[in-house]
């Protein structure tokens, strides 16, 4: 059959079989993380409704294996390319040979450092970050006591780092906010060891910061089973675990990003940019600060 | 001449009974006791939390799970075989009790299922390896990824919330001041130990992993005792599964990631051998709590986290190096 | 006579393709001792195995006490009551000397565990029955192949057999096992036990047994009543299918210098001052009993053991020799006499067992010559007719007499100037042993200097111009060709003297 | 009497040599390459994608750093040894290239030191394993994770962007049509095979895994051939870590994370012996290519990510089950 809407840059993809239908190639860094899974469900949800296919990778963090993928869609011609890059400077040269195949790329939640990219839709980290230090910043200055605050967070991942650094910026100058050395703990069990040996050294930590999903469970399984009411959690991702956490009073306040809308923005973009009109550089998708106050807004019993 | 003289001094050192034990026990390539007694004392030096009974019981109640895969670990590994999929059996089972318990089964139902579903994914591994003839590293690598998907799909990705606080006392409660994990993981230690020393069950593990042949020539059933090794392996790391979800109070398709390569480092540390035929869960105590102690004390000690790497394998090696010391030893002679 | 307890009718086995055993039967009576006996590769082991149900068969059947015995396993044929000592030791190294014995079978208490202290005790009792001192505790890596050999026998008698199959037991004992093990035999025999016994050593079969039969390639040639047969020579030429006279073809050779002396070697509780020398063209004899301390010279003057005190001089040249690699490089050769645990690389071909050793020869430009060491192996394996379906075969599937024959082609290869042979004709067949010695002969002719260390006096006799008697770690005694006999080796092996001729 | 027949049909059946040969080459044991036909003919019915000139330099390309990494671990794993430290080796390649050509050394200069670097950890490696006896899971999974901790440090965590057009080439770039990768990997894989079954040192990586007493009786060096191998693998990972660099552009801590698994498997598919003394360059091809085209086509069809994990794991299974066909008929004898 023939292609009539063949003006975009797609030329080079107009495979032979019945090619009326958009292609989009999902690279994604893991869906075996419930952030990126709210990612893919946006996605899914707004493909559907524009009778887009999607084709989606899960690397599971690999970046040798995410490469791989992009470099699978360029192969298979797709229209446009989704990419949560795992390492946002490591993708480069795969993300520019897709392109110069023709191929738009959107790239969602962490930010690609190539001209070559379409567009960015997702979370200003650092910003982010500052916001719950901001945040943070009341709460202490109106208790009055010094803060002392475990760092639990994933060392290899940028996004988080720049949500770290946002967080610490904002308490540069606050008076009696100690941080303790950052521990690993991206992964749920992981963190609730380690939270349970810093309670164990550091019977004054009154905070701990966990900078995604996982590090937030575990350190809230941490403070559960101690029945520990004196030390409260800050971080980011709120599940529905969380949102209890949160209601309980474990935790004090998190960053709510919008996985989901990120995933439709995404798909929109995508549409738009393998039909060849340009999209805009840069799509902030909001944040929300949840804490006892609004949390059951979003998350209803 | 020179060694004569001091074998004879070496001899005198020997009469007293007791200490030779001792040394004997200290220096013994089984385990890498040696090691983590050094650890140990290090550690209560260098950080004033540590050496209390609070931190101790911490660390015992942290390793319960791990010591448990261990024990496991221990008997797949002795028969010469290896299980790379108990990390997603850990998955499986975590998911597979958690989402009983959502939909209203009794607790310890709940969990007896699941101890019978991991030994029946062990029957399935121990099946392919001992009648197929499929190496146990692509059988179990294999199970590795397929078990982890059944988690996934199970679960759509997302994690099940267990609020059963009869569920949440199994890996919470305490027994008078003694965490329940700690009181679970000694009895399937002791019993892991007993059943490996003292039956013919255990006697045949090490005969098969020494010398396959040898033992069906001598009319041990080979294939029926190295099934039976993976279907205990698979209701033992069940076990460890449940404990898990029970700590985390959610089954998630992502708990046990991993966690293989330190069940395996556990034994080979605890002085197991790769090859099979020779290993103690004794020595798989030491290894586990090697790891154990390590973790704690560096977070103790708040070193900060690419430290933590370099610091955590060079101990690793300085203990398993003392404690290889005697077989060097003994190989130099 | 009595019904048979065993009968095997009509049993085939290939292997690949190329046939072991064709239509092969055989019937035991109870309380009988049945010989089997043929060359090297003739199909013993691989009968015995198919008996047992180690193998399958692929044609024949198999009656025990007049029933047929359908998908025979090792773990049937023990519960028939038919108990086996195989060619290659069955053993599990980690295992204690204890649990050797009774695996598979431990004492429990009554609550189901193991009774580790009656094992101990009923097993130190077991070895005392066979007058062996050895701590049952012992872990089974740290006895030598001899005493692994004997718990092997312990584990057989402990088990209460209607049958006892023994493969070659004796291959690897001395003289007083051997004379252990054999009363041991005719005891059982009384108690109406069936044996089969396959063994090299013509003395023994015909000591022993009443039935014998005979394989050739695979096939049944005869069986005959042991009184039924004149004599060795007529037995020998039923195996080998050819008239032998001369078994050892030892020739005499002019004595050169002296190239290897060994001085006040001494190993802590092992050896004591041992002296000695072996010159160009000599066959220097090591005789002594299983654990004298015989593989230990060997071991030290090879670099494998570390010497207290003492010196090794070559040509006149003290040496150092710390490792294998020395020796080696000093012209000295060792062929071991644990084959399997320190001769063969059992996953590898038969071409590349034998140029192991020496590698370097056949290199050209970095790359091995892969037909120039096609060529040399294929020529050992003529002469010293090593029986294989080609040389490419992976060394475990040869016959045990075979796996020792491209043993000896590793080290006959290496031309040495010294050859050590630790019990070289460990499980070779008659017709293959005389050719073996014929080829040392022919070694000493050309001016090497060889030490054998052998448990067979005959070996001895035959074929050494000269030898040592060991007991307990020291020399007792050098007897000289003439005075080389029975008498002599025995009572100076036990620690008596001798007054030479 | 059947057997019979059936083994004089057998006989007929064999006449033909090349048949013969062919069946033989197909059911052989040390390789899973009728696992592979089987995947390569599925995947070509099931995607028009698949069978494609440029598809299949995209998946050869790809392979590449597995490949090169696979074929180092065969010589290990031939000497009865083990790698765990491999992935690391790749980040600390990664970034001590990248540092280097951030600092301006000309690239030849800094690929050679690099892969200098890599033999000398190789070495470090192989003397705790020849000379220490410690076992090499134990060395290898300590240094995993010091040599993390190295890149780590090294980085800071961050990167190291490498903008250099001559270094981009090598994992970017082509001769003629093909890809440069491709090329290394055909060289590296030709030189292994030849080390492996044409020389002196490729025959004692086989006696040394086969019975390393043995070995050491007959007068080979094994300390040394050890330390060799060890050297061997870290300088020639190395240069898989610089490809890897260049293609991403980027040194970073991060990469080469986890592939240990994915080398060690590949050269298991391949039927290499995970207990030394057997193996093949040939088998390692195969295992590398299956575990390739098993990722390419499975993307190419888009089937859903949990799925892939069950697919992924069965292929897996079934290719070795066919492999292992013939050894199990052996069995049965
Ligand atoms: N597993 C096997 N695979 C292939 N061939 C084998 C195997 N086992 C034995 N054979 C072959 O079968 C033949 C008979 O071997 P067997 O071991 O029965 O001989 P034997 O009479 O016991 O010899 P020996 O006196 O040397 O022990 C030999 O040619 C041998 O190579
Ligand atoms: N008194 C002893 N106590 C314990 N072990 C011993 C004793 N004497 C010898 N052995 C061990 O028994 C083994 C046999 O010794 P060795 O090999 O020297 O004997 P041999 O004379 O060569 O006899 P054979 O070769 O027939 O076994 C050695 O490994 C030695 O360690
Ligand atoms: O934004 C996501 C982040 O990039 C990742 O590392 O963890 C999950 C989310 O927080
Ligand atoms: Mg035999
Ligand atoms: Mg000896």
């Amino acid at each position: 059959s023939t292609n009539e809407s063949g003006e975009g840059p797609s030329e080079a993809g107009a495979g032979e079989s019945g090619k009326e239908k958009i292609t989009i190639g999902v690279a994604q860094a893991t869906l075996r993380h419930q952030f990126y899974i709210d990612i893919n469900n946006g996605i899914d949800k707004i493909a559907k409704e524009n009778g887009a296919e999607v084709l989606t990778n899960d690397p599971n963090l690999d970046i040798g294996k995410q490469v791989a993928a992009i470099e699978d869609f360029s192969e298979k011609k797709v229209d446009a390319l989704i990419l949560m890059a795992v390492d946002n400077s490591a993708v480069v040269p795969a993300v520019e040979e897709a392109k110069a195949k023709g191929i738009p790329v959107i790239t969602a939640d962490a930010v690609v450092k190539s001209d070559q990219v379409d567009t960015f839709i997702g979370t200003e980290n650092y910003k982010a970050g500052e916001q719950l230090g901001l945040y943070f910043k009341k709460t202490i200055e109106s208790s009055g006591k010094p803060a002392k605050i475990g760092v639990i967070t994933a060392p290899q991942s940028f996004v988080q780092q720049e949500r770290l650094r946002g967080f610490k910026d904002a308490l540069k100058d606050v008076k009696g906010v100690t941080f303790l050395n950052e521990q690993p703990g991206y992964q749920r069990e992981e963190s609730l060891a380690i939270v349970e040996n810093m309670l164990q050294a550091n019977s004054d930590m009154n905070y701990i910061f966990a900078t995604a999903e996982g590090s937030v469970l575990g350190a809230l399984a941490a403070l559960e089973s101690a029945n520990n009411q004196n030390t409260k959690i800050l971080g980011f991702d709120v599940t529905k675990e969380a949102a209890t956490g949160i209601k309980d009073g474990y935790i004090l306040g998190m960053i709510q990003q919008q996985p989901e809308l990120i995933g439709e923005l995404a798909v929109k973009a995508a549409l738009e940019a393998a039909k060849g009109e340009t999209v805009e550089k840069q799509i902030d998708v909001p944040v929300i600060l949840m804490d006892k106050n609004n949390v059951g807004e979003y998350f209803k019993d | 001449m020179k060694n004569n003289e001091l074998s004879g001094q070496a001899r005198m050192l020997q009469k007293p009974n007791f200490t030779r034990k001792l040394s004997a026990f200290l220096l013994d390539k089984g385990s890498a006791v040696i090691g983590l007694i050094l650890l140990f004392v290090l550690m209560s030096i260098l950080s004033g939390d540590f050496l209390s009974v609070d931190n101790l019981l911490n660390v015992f109640r942290q390793s319960a799970v791990l010591m448990i895969m261990a024990v496991a670990m221990t008997f797949v590994i002795i028969t010469g075989g290896i299980d790379l999929s108990v990390g997603s059996q850990i998955a499986v089972s975590g998911v597979v009790v958690a989402g009983m318990i959502a939909s209203g089964v009794p607790v310890p139902l709940a969990v007896l299922i699941t101890v019978m579903v991991g030994g029946i994914i062990g029957l399935g591994i121990g099946s392919a390896i001992s009648l197929q003839k499929i190496p146990p590293f692509i059988v179990t690598l294999a199970m590795l990824t397929i078990l982890s998907g059944v988690a996934f799909v199970y679960t759509k990705g997302t994690p099940i919330v267990i609020n059963n606080p009869q569920f949440r006392f199994l890996g919470r409660g305490y027994l008078g001041s003694i965490p329940i994990p700690i009181i679970i993981m000694v009895v399937v230690v002791v019993l892991g130990h007993i059943l490996l020393t003292h039956t013919r069950f255990g006697r045949y593990v090490y005969a098969i992993g020494d010398n396959e042949e040898t033992a069906r020539l001598c009319g041990i059933n080979v294939r029926l005792v190295k099934i039976g090794v993976y279907v205990l392996s698979g209701a033992v790391t069940a076990l460890a599964g449940v404990l898990l979800a029970s700590r985390l109070s959610t089954g998630s398709p992502n708990s046990g990631t991993g966690s293989e390569l330190d069940a395996i480092a556990a034994v080979v540390l605890g002085g197991t051998n790769l090859f099979g035929g020779e290993g103690k869960i004794t020595g798989t105590i030491m290894g586990v709590l090697i790891i154990a102690f390590l973790n704690n004390g560096l977070n103790l000690l708040n070193v900060s986290s690419y430290n933590q790497m370099l610091i955590k394998g060079l101990v690793i090696l300085l203990a398993v190096w003392l404690s290889t010391m005697k077989a060097r030893k003994a190989m130099a002679k | 006579m009595n019904q048979p307890i065993l009968e095997l009718k009509n049993i085939e086995k290939k292997f690949n393709g190329v046939p072991a055993l064709s239509n092969v039967s055989l019937s035991v009576s109870p309380g009988s001792c049945h010989a089997i006996v043929g060359e090297n590769g003739a199909g013993k082991s691989t009968l015995i195995k198919i008996l047992t149900g180690a193998y399958s068969k692929d044609n024949g059947e198999i009656y025990f006490e007049g029933n047929k015995v359908e998908n025979m396993e090792p773990k049937l044929s023990k519960s028939l009551g038919i108990h086996c000592i195989y060619q290659e030791l069955t053993v599990a190294n980690h295992l204690s000397v204890a649990e050797n014995i009774f695996l598979g079978n431990q004492p429990r208490t009554k609550w189901g565990l193991i009774d580790w202290n009656r094992m101990y005790t009923e097993a130190a009792d077991l070895l005392q029955l066979l007058n062996i001192k050895l701590d049952p505790k012992m872990l089974v890596k740290e006895i030598s192949i001899a005493q692994k050999q004997m718990v092997e026998i312990a584990r057989a008698v402990s088990q209460q057999a209607r049958i006892l199959i023994m493969d070659e037991p004796t291959s690897s004992l001395s003289e007083r096992e051997i004379e252990i093990l054999l009363q041991l035999i005719t005891e059982l025999k009384e108690k109406s036990v069936s044996i089969l016994y396959i063994s090299h050593r013509m003395e023994e079969i015909f000591r022993i047994s009443d039935t014998i039969t005979v394989l050739r390639d695979g096939q049944h040639v005869k069986t005959l009543k042991t009184n039924e047969i004149e004599n060795t020579d007529r037995l020998v030429e039923l195996m080998v299918n050819r008239k032998m006279t001369d078994y050892f073809n030892k020739i005499a050779v002019p004595i050169g210098e002296t190239i290897l002396e060994v001085c006040n070697l001494n190993v802590e509780n092992v050896l004591k001052n041992i002296n000695f020398e072996v010159r160009k063209g000599e066959i220097l004899g090591i005789a002594g009993l299983v654990g004298s301390g015989r593989t230990e010279i060997a071991k030290s003057i090879f670099g494998l053991l570390k010497k207290d005190d003492g010196q090794i001089i070559i040509h006149g040249i003290p040496r150092k020799i710390v490792k294998p690699r020395d020796a080696i490089r000093l012209g000295i050769g060792f062929v071991t006499e644990n084959r399997k645990e320190t001769g063969l690389t059992l996953k590898m071909s038969v071409r590349e067992n034998v140029t192991l050793l020496n590698l370097k020869r056949f290199e050209k430009k970095l790359l091995v010559n892969k037909k120039k060491e096609r060529n040399v192996v294929e020529d050992y394996k003529k002469k010293l007719r090593i029986k294989t379906a080609s040389i490419e075969q992976k060394i475990a599937t040869l016959s045990g007499g075979n796996q020792q024959k491209t043993i000896l082609a590793r080290w006959i290869s290496q031309r040495p100037q010294i050859l050590i042979l630790d019990e070289p004709c460990r499980g070779v067949d008659v017709g293959a042993k005389s050719e073996i010695f014929a080829e040392i002969s022919r070694l000493a002719e050309q001016g090497v200097a060889i030490i054998m260390i052998s448990s067979e006096i005959p070996e001895i006799e035959g074929m050494c111009d000269r030898t040592l008697v060991m007991c307990e770690g020291q020399i007792s005694g050098t007897l000289d060709k003439e005075n080389i006999n029975a008498d002599n080796i025995l009572k100076l092996a036990f620690g008596g003297v001798v007054h030479e001729k």
